[in-house]
């Protein structure tokens, strides 16, 4: 069955191409221009990603592109199906955000109008704005490729943007970590284009059949991804990239870019191949996630410093996202089904792109206000910069899946899965992990509450809305758990790809 | 063709045992000049496989490209090149062992590979004429996955103001740091005036035959790519400013005109990236001769490295 | 004739990795790039009797690229070799 | 053993032995040699997949070949990347290696959001 | 006649394979970098165009002919070139072990 273009198709191209064009106009034009340009671009960018979701939800099937008119397998197709729709809105909006946040650091208006970080901040925050949209619209696996690296090659520069020597030592291990994955990963295509001559999804999915070629690249590009999302025990590298760069580059990279490489592994097992994971693959990839909550968690209560104690809290929670593996494996079939443990596993990854974002950059105004980021020292800073706490400890609760946010409904669906296949080990995980959560947000909001014996002295005033936009996306988080009664049902359509409306 | 199968054997021995020693080499400047060899090695290996288009950009860029900006590393690095102090020995073996793990499960993977051999061969041969191409490297490259092709020259651009971010804030706009010939020399002079213009000719014959015969903008923008870097290196010309607006330009020169004619496609013909009928051919031939000037722009600032703050002298 | 070419390109290559091998194991520097530079030379006889032996034109292109590379490398030898920073710390 | 497959577990072993140099060196620049080794035994086996694929009148598919260009240029700009970095380490520091310090460094006290 | 032309690429061919050998076993047996120089520039001048030489009468017309015969020019040049410049280095550090 041939695929065809869709009639809001065009807005796929649109998500991919917008970007492109801010990114060579900055090239061009430069100078001041470059922040202008960035803050057309990304607000649009938001625009064409409702857009998308509402053909989405209004039509109830996906949409889809065939670029260049060349149907698959020749040519590429972009897709959106529920699980795209949902994760492109939900980056978008966080880039959109991130980019308010950032006018005050990378500010163009005054001279010198191109500065070297400013030049560099928007325009790769506009790529990975169009990295993001490929990944979660790609249809082929070679794109997808193309994709990821567009992504590393976005975010490396953005972890040694203020050009310190820790950051980047930091950003070369980053580097060297994701030239690894990449290339795992694109071992694995060249494997599965061998066996089945094409790479687009949908295809694939019809076609793949269990053998040892592609076994071999399933697990290839699987190692690949998770080298990249930084799953335990592969982790070595994020909180050190993750901690050291400026607020609003932290916020996007563990916000936004370790769930491009999460996405493809969900592509990749639901889309691709749902049936070859099987029962003790999957119980792997949960014991990984698993152990990534138990050291991600330990490590980062030890830490004395906030922005590490969050980028290792990212560790924690990327964990999180893999314990939708074992949970969405049909028992009897032995294969990966879309049931609510896939939905969970989504939205606590929405849930985390908005909550981490908005505690990064309240992290981010903290440290610009008092000059350091000592947790111990924090007292007061609950007085000083109420909105921006009140910010952190909302995404806290999100972190923690307290009712109502929508970590708690993402850790509710996963829950009930759990309980209803009668695997208890994992339902006992979302709880600990849920603890460990609780206890380094509270010792940071702890701290922050207390009152110092002497008046705190601020370094610097910090911009209002700059508060507001963490406090904005922390909102979303929270909020994010009563919309999520609509989305949810959009997460099922054209679930990975693979069963498109057939009629 | 049993002599054929000998030398191909002998080939693969040999790029085996020159690989083996960019690893296994002791100083990492004798590691770079065996990867330099290394890469020439590989364009005869694509020659055998029967992939020209895939021999000229290895060497072209596996070989001649990479292998020029590793000397110029290891040559700043041997001054602080520290004691190899290797992993222990344990780790060492755990790692080799994990290694040839996954060496032979890819190998095996290889051979236990389907015996039906599937291929898009017959497809891409078939709609070619709709391309007005000659090369279906090239059909696959700007037609079939033309999105694919569009989007790695983004990658290009991202990757080069990644090293130009590099630079300290005060030489932002800077002229890029490569490092040049010491002294005049006049044999490298005279190198620098005779080899550019053979390399110029070379380079736009490479993107000219590009759409019916092998080669084409990458492999024509890397030889371009080198012939600037000869001449800079040899002190005929200076490195641009990364500011300079007439670099800027000729930068997203290639891919402005190949995103315009992508959109202009979904006017004139009925998608994205798609030609209109009977205009393909010149479409890609303009596409591709804006992108050899891009690539050979990108490459060369690529391995020109970061601006470096202006030394008084 | 053909399988008289291959024999005759087949006696290059090992003639070239013979030398190579030995030359790759100097201690000085500038016998290594002899080997890239004598790589460069032999690669191209190789692919020109190939070519010749195959009927595939475009092969004589990457010896033509494998020429221009070879020499493109070796001025890129040649300066770091002759860099004042380098040449201070001779063996 | 044809030749496709000759090349491809050269491929294979070209991989494995680039794998093994990227975990073991300790030098950034020889990581990043390897890094390279391992993506041209990458590639050879793109170009198994293509020759092994070889009919009449076609030598090879050609959809692989043209994703290898694409990857040949994507390595080529990371290890430009890398280099870059790997220099400014050394100008900064006078040294360039990896070796982890405490990850607390990384969030020194100066110049940060 | 095609006979002739056969016989002419074989000699050559063989010639010019004998002058690789000579070349690389001058490269491995000479004492020292100078008189290396002077086996590698062998292979390139004598090698190389007794190669072409012999492949000349089987090229592909005149513009295969063409461009063969402007490879070895290449190769003669940037061969020449590119030795002259490692001598000069050479003679620059003194010779090194």
């Amino acid at each position: 069955m041939p695929d065809a273009t869709t009639s809001g198709g065009i807005l796929l191209v649109l998500a991919i191409v917008l970007p492109v064009v801010g990114i060579l106009l900055s090239l061009i034009a430069g100078g001041r221009q470059v922040e202008r340009i960035a803050l057309v671009v990304l607000p649009s960018n938001l625009i064409v990603a409702s857009a998308i979701f509402a053909d989405l939800w209004r039509s109830g099937r996906q949409l889809a592109y065939i670029v260049g008119d060349w149907q698959p397998p020749l040519g590429i197709t972009l897709r959106a199906d529920g699980l795209s729709a949902a994760m492109i809105v939900t980056t978008a909006v966080v880039i959109c955000v991130i980019g308010v946040f950032a006018h005050a650091d990378f500010d163009c208006r005054a001279e010198p109008f191109e500065t070297r970080t400013s030049f560099v901040f928007w325009i790769m925050l506009m790529a990975i704005g169009c990295a993001m949209n490929l990944i979660f619209l790609g249809g082929d696996l070679f794109t997808l490729y193309v994709a990821l690296e567009l992504l590393t090659f976005a975010a490396v520069p953005l972890v040694c943007l203020d050009g310190r020597a820790e950051t980047i030592q930091a950003a070369l291990r980053y580097l060297l970590f994701a030239l690894l994955g990449s290339i795992l990963y694109l071992v694995g295509t060249a494997l599965l284009y061998g066996s089945y001559a094409t790479l687009d999804i949908a295809l694939l999915s019809q076609r793949v059949r269990m053998e040892t070629a592609t076994l071999v690249a399933a697990v290839l590009m699987t190692v690949g991804l998770f080298a990249k999302t930084a799953l335990f025990p592969l982790h070595l590298w994020l909180p050190p990239a993750h901690a050291g760069a400026p607020a609003a580059a932290s916020a996007v990279l563990s916000a936004v870019v370790v769930k491009g490489s999460f996405f493809l592994v969900v592509r990749l097992w639901f889309g691709v191949m749902p049936g070859m994971l099987g029962f003790a693959g999957a119980q792997l990839v949960g014991v990984l996630g698993a152990g990534a909550i138990l050291f991600g968690s330990i490590v980062a209560l030890r830490q004395n410093r906030l922005k590490l104690l969050i980028a290792y809290s990212t560790v924690a929670q990327i964990g999180y996202l893999f314990l939708m593996f074992p949970l969405a494996l049909d028992p009897v079939s032995e294969t990966l089904h879309v049931n609510g443990a896939l939905a969970g596993g989504m939205l606590l990854a929405m849930s985390h792109a908005t909550a981490k974002a908005a505690m990064f950059m309240a992290a981010g105004l903290i440290y610009a206000a008092l000059g350091h980021d000592r947790i111990a020292e924090l007292g007061g800073a609950a007085r000083a910069l109420p909105m921006t706490v009140f910010a952190f400890a909302i995404g806290g609760v999100c972190l923690i899946g307290l009712p109502p946010s929508a970590g708690f409904l993402a850790k509710w669906l996963l829950l009930e899965e759990a309980i209803a296949t009668g695997q208890w080990p994992w339902a006992m995980m979302l709880l600990v992990g849920g603890l460990f959560s609780g206890a380094y947000v509270f010792i940071v909001v702890s701290h922050a509450l207390v009152s110092p014996q002497e008046p705190l002295k601020l370094r610097a005033a910090v911009p209002k809305y700059q508060e507001a936009a963490a406090l904005t996306l922390a909102l979303v988080s929270l909020l994010l758990g009563f919309v999520a009664f609509g989305p949810i049902d959009v997460l099922q359509v054209g679930p990975g790809a693979a069963m498109e409306v057939l009629q | 063709m049993t002599i054929a199968t000998f030398a191909d054997a002998g080939l693969v021995l040999l790029v085996l045992t020159i690989g083996a020693s960019t690893i296994f080499a002791r100083r990492a400047f004798d590691a770079v000049i065996a990867f330099v060899v290394y890469g020439l090695l590989l364009a005869i290996v694509w020659v055998r496989l029967s992939a020209i288009d895939v021999a000229l950009t290895e060497a072209a860029i596996g070989g001649g490209m990479t292998g020029m900006l590793l000397l110029g590393a290891a040559a700043r690095l041997r001054a602080v090149e520290f004691d190899s102090f290797a992993a222990a020995l344990p780790v060492r073996l755990c790692a080799g062992f994990l290694c040839a793990l996954a060496a032979a499960g890819l190998a095996g993977a290889l051979l236990l590979s389907p015996k039906v051999v599937l291929s898009l061969a017959p497809a891409v041969m078939e709609n070619l004429p709709r391309t007005g191409l000659g090369n279906p490297v090239a059909g696959v490259l700007f037609a079939y996955r033309a999105l694919d092709t569009l989007l790695e020259k983004v990658v290009l651009l991202l990757a080069l103001l990644g090293v130009w971010s590099l630079a300290p804030n005060q030489a932002w706009n800077g002229i890029p740091g490569l490092r040049i010939y010491d002294q005049p020399n006049t044999t490298l002079t005279f190198l620098a005036q005779i080899l550019p213009p053979v390399g110029i000719v070379v380079g736009i014959y490479m993107c000219w035959v590009g759409a019916n015969e092998p080669g084409g903008a990458f492999q024509g923008g890397t030889i371009l790519a080198a012939m600037w870097l000869l001449v800079i290196i040899a002190r005929l010309a200076d490195a641009p400013s990364t500011g300079n607006t007439w670099l800027r330009i000729g930068l997203v020169f290639g891919p402005v005109v190949f995103l315009s004619v992508g959109l202009a496609g979904l006017v004139l013909a009925n998608a994205f990236l798609a030609y209109p009928p009977g205009y393909a051919k010149p479409l890609i031939v303009a596409i591709e001769v804006a992108l050899t000037i891009s690539i050979a722009a990108a490459l060369a600032m690529l391995a020109a490295g970061p601006p470096k703050p202006v030394q008084q002298q | 004739m053909d399988s008289f070419l291959f024999l005759i390109a087949s006696f290059i290559l090992t003639t070239v990795a013979g030398s190579l091998i030995v030359i790759l194991r100097r201690p000085a520097e500038v016998d290594r790039i002899m080997a890239a530079q004598l790589l460069g030379t032999g690669g191209v006889a190789i692919l020109l009797i190939l070519a010749t032996a195959t009927e595939t034109g475009p092969m004589v292109d990457v010896a033509l690229m494998l020429a221009l590379f070879a020499a493109f490398v070796s001025v890129a030898f040649v300066r770091d070799v002759s860099h004042p920073e380098n040449t201070a710390q001779r063996r | 053993m044809s030749d496709a497959t000759l090349f491809g577990l050269c491929g294979a072993a070209l991989a494995g032995l680039g794998l093994y140099g990227l975990v073991t060196h300790p030098e950034p620049l020889r990581k990043i040699l390897a890094f390279n080794l391992l993506g041209s035994g990458v590639f050879l086996v793109f170009g198994f997949v293509s020759r092994r694929a070889a009919t009449a009148g076609v030598p090879g598919d050609p959809v692989p070949q043209a994703m290898v260009i694409t990857a040949i240029v994507v390595a080529f700009a990371a290890t430009a990347l890398a280099i870059a970095l790997v220099l400014r380490l050394l100008e900064q520091t006078g040294r360039a290696t990896l070796s982890s310090d405490d990850p607390a460094s990384a969030t020194g006290e100066k110049g940060n959001s | 006649m095609a006979f002739a032309r056969d016989l002419f690429t074989v000699l050559a061919l063989v010639a010019g394979a004998l002058f690789f050998l000579a070349g690389t076993v001058g490269l491995i047996r000479f004492p020292d970098q100078l008189t290396r120089l002077h086996a590698l520039t062998k292979v390139d001048n004598l090698g190389l165009g007794l190669v072409i030489l012999g492949l000349l009468p089987q090229a592909d017309g005149w513009f295969g002919a063409f461009k063969l015969v402007s490879v070895w020019l290449l190769v003669q040049f940037s061969g020449a070139v590119v030795t002259q410049l490692i001598a000069g280095a050479l003679r620059e550090r003194g010779p090194c072990a």
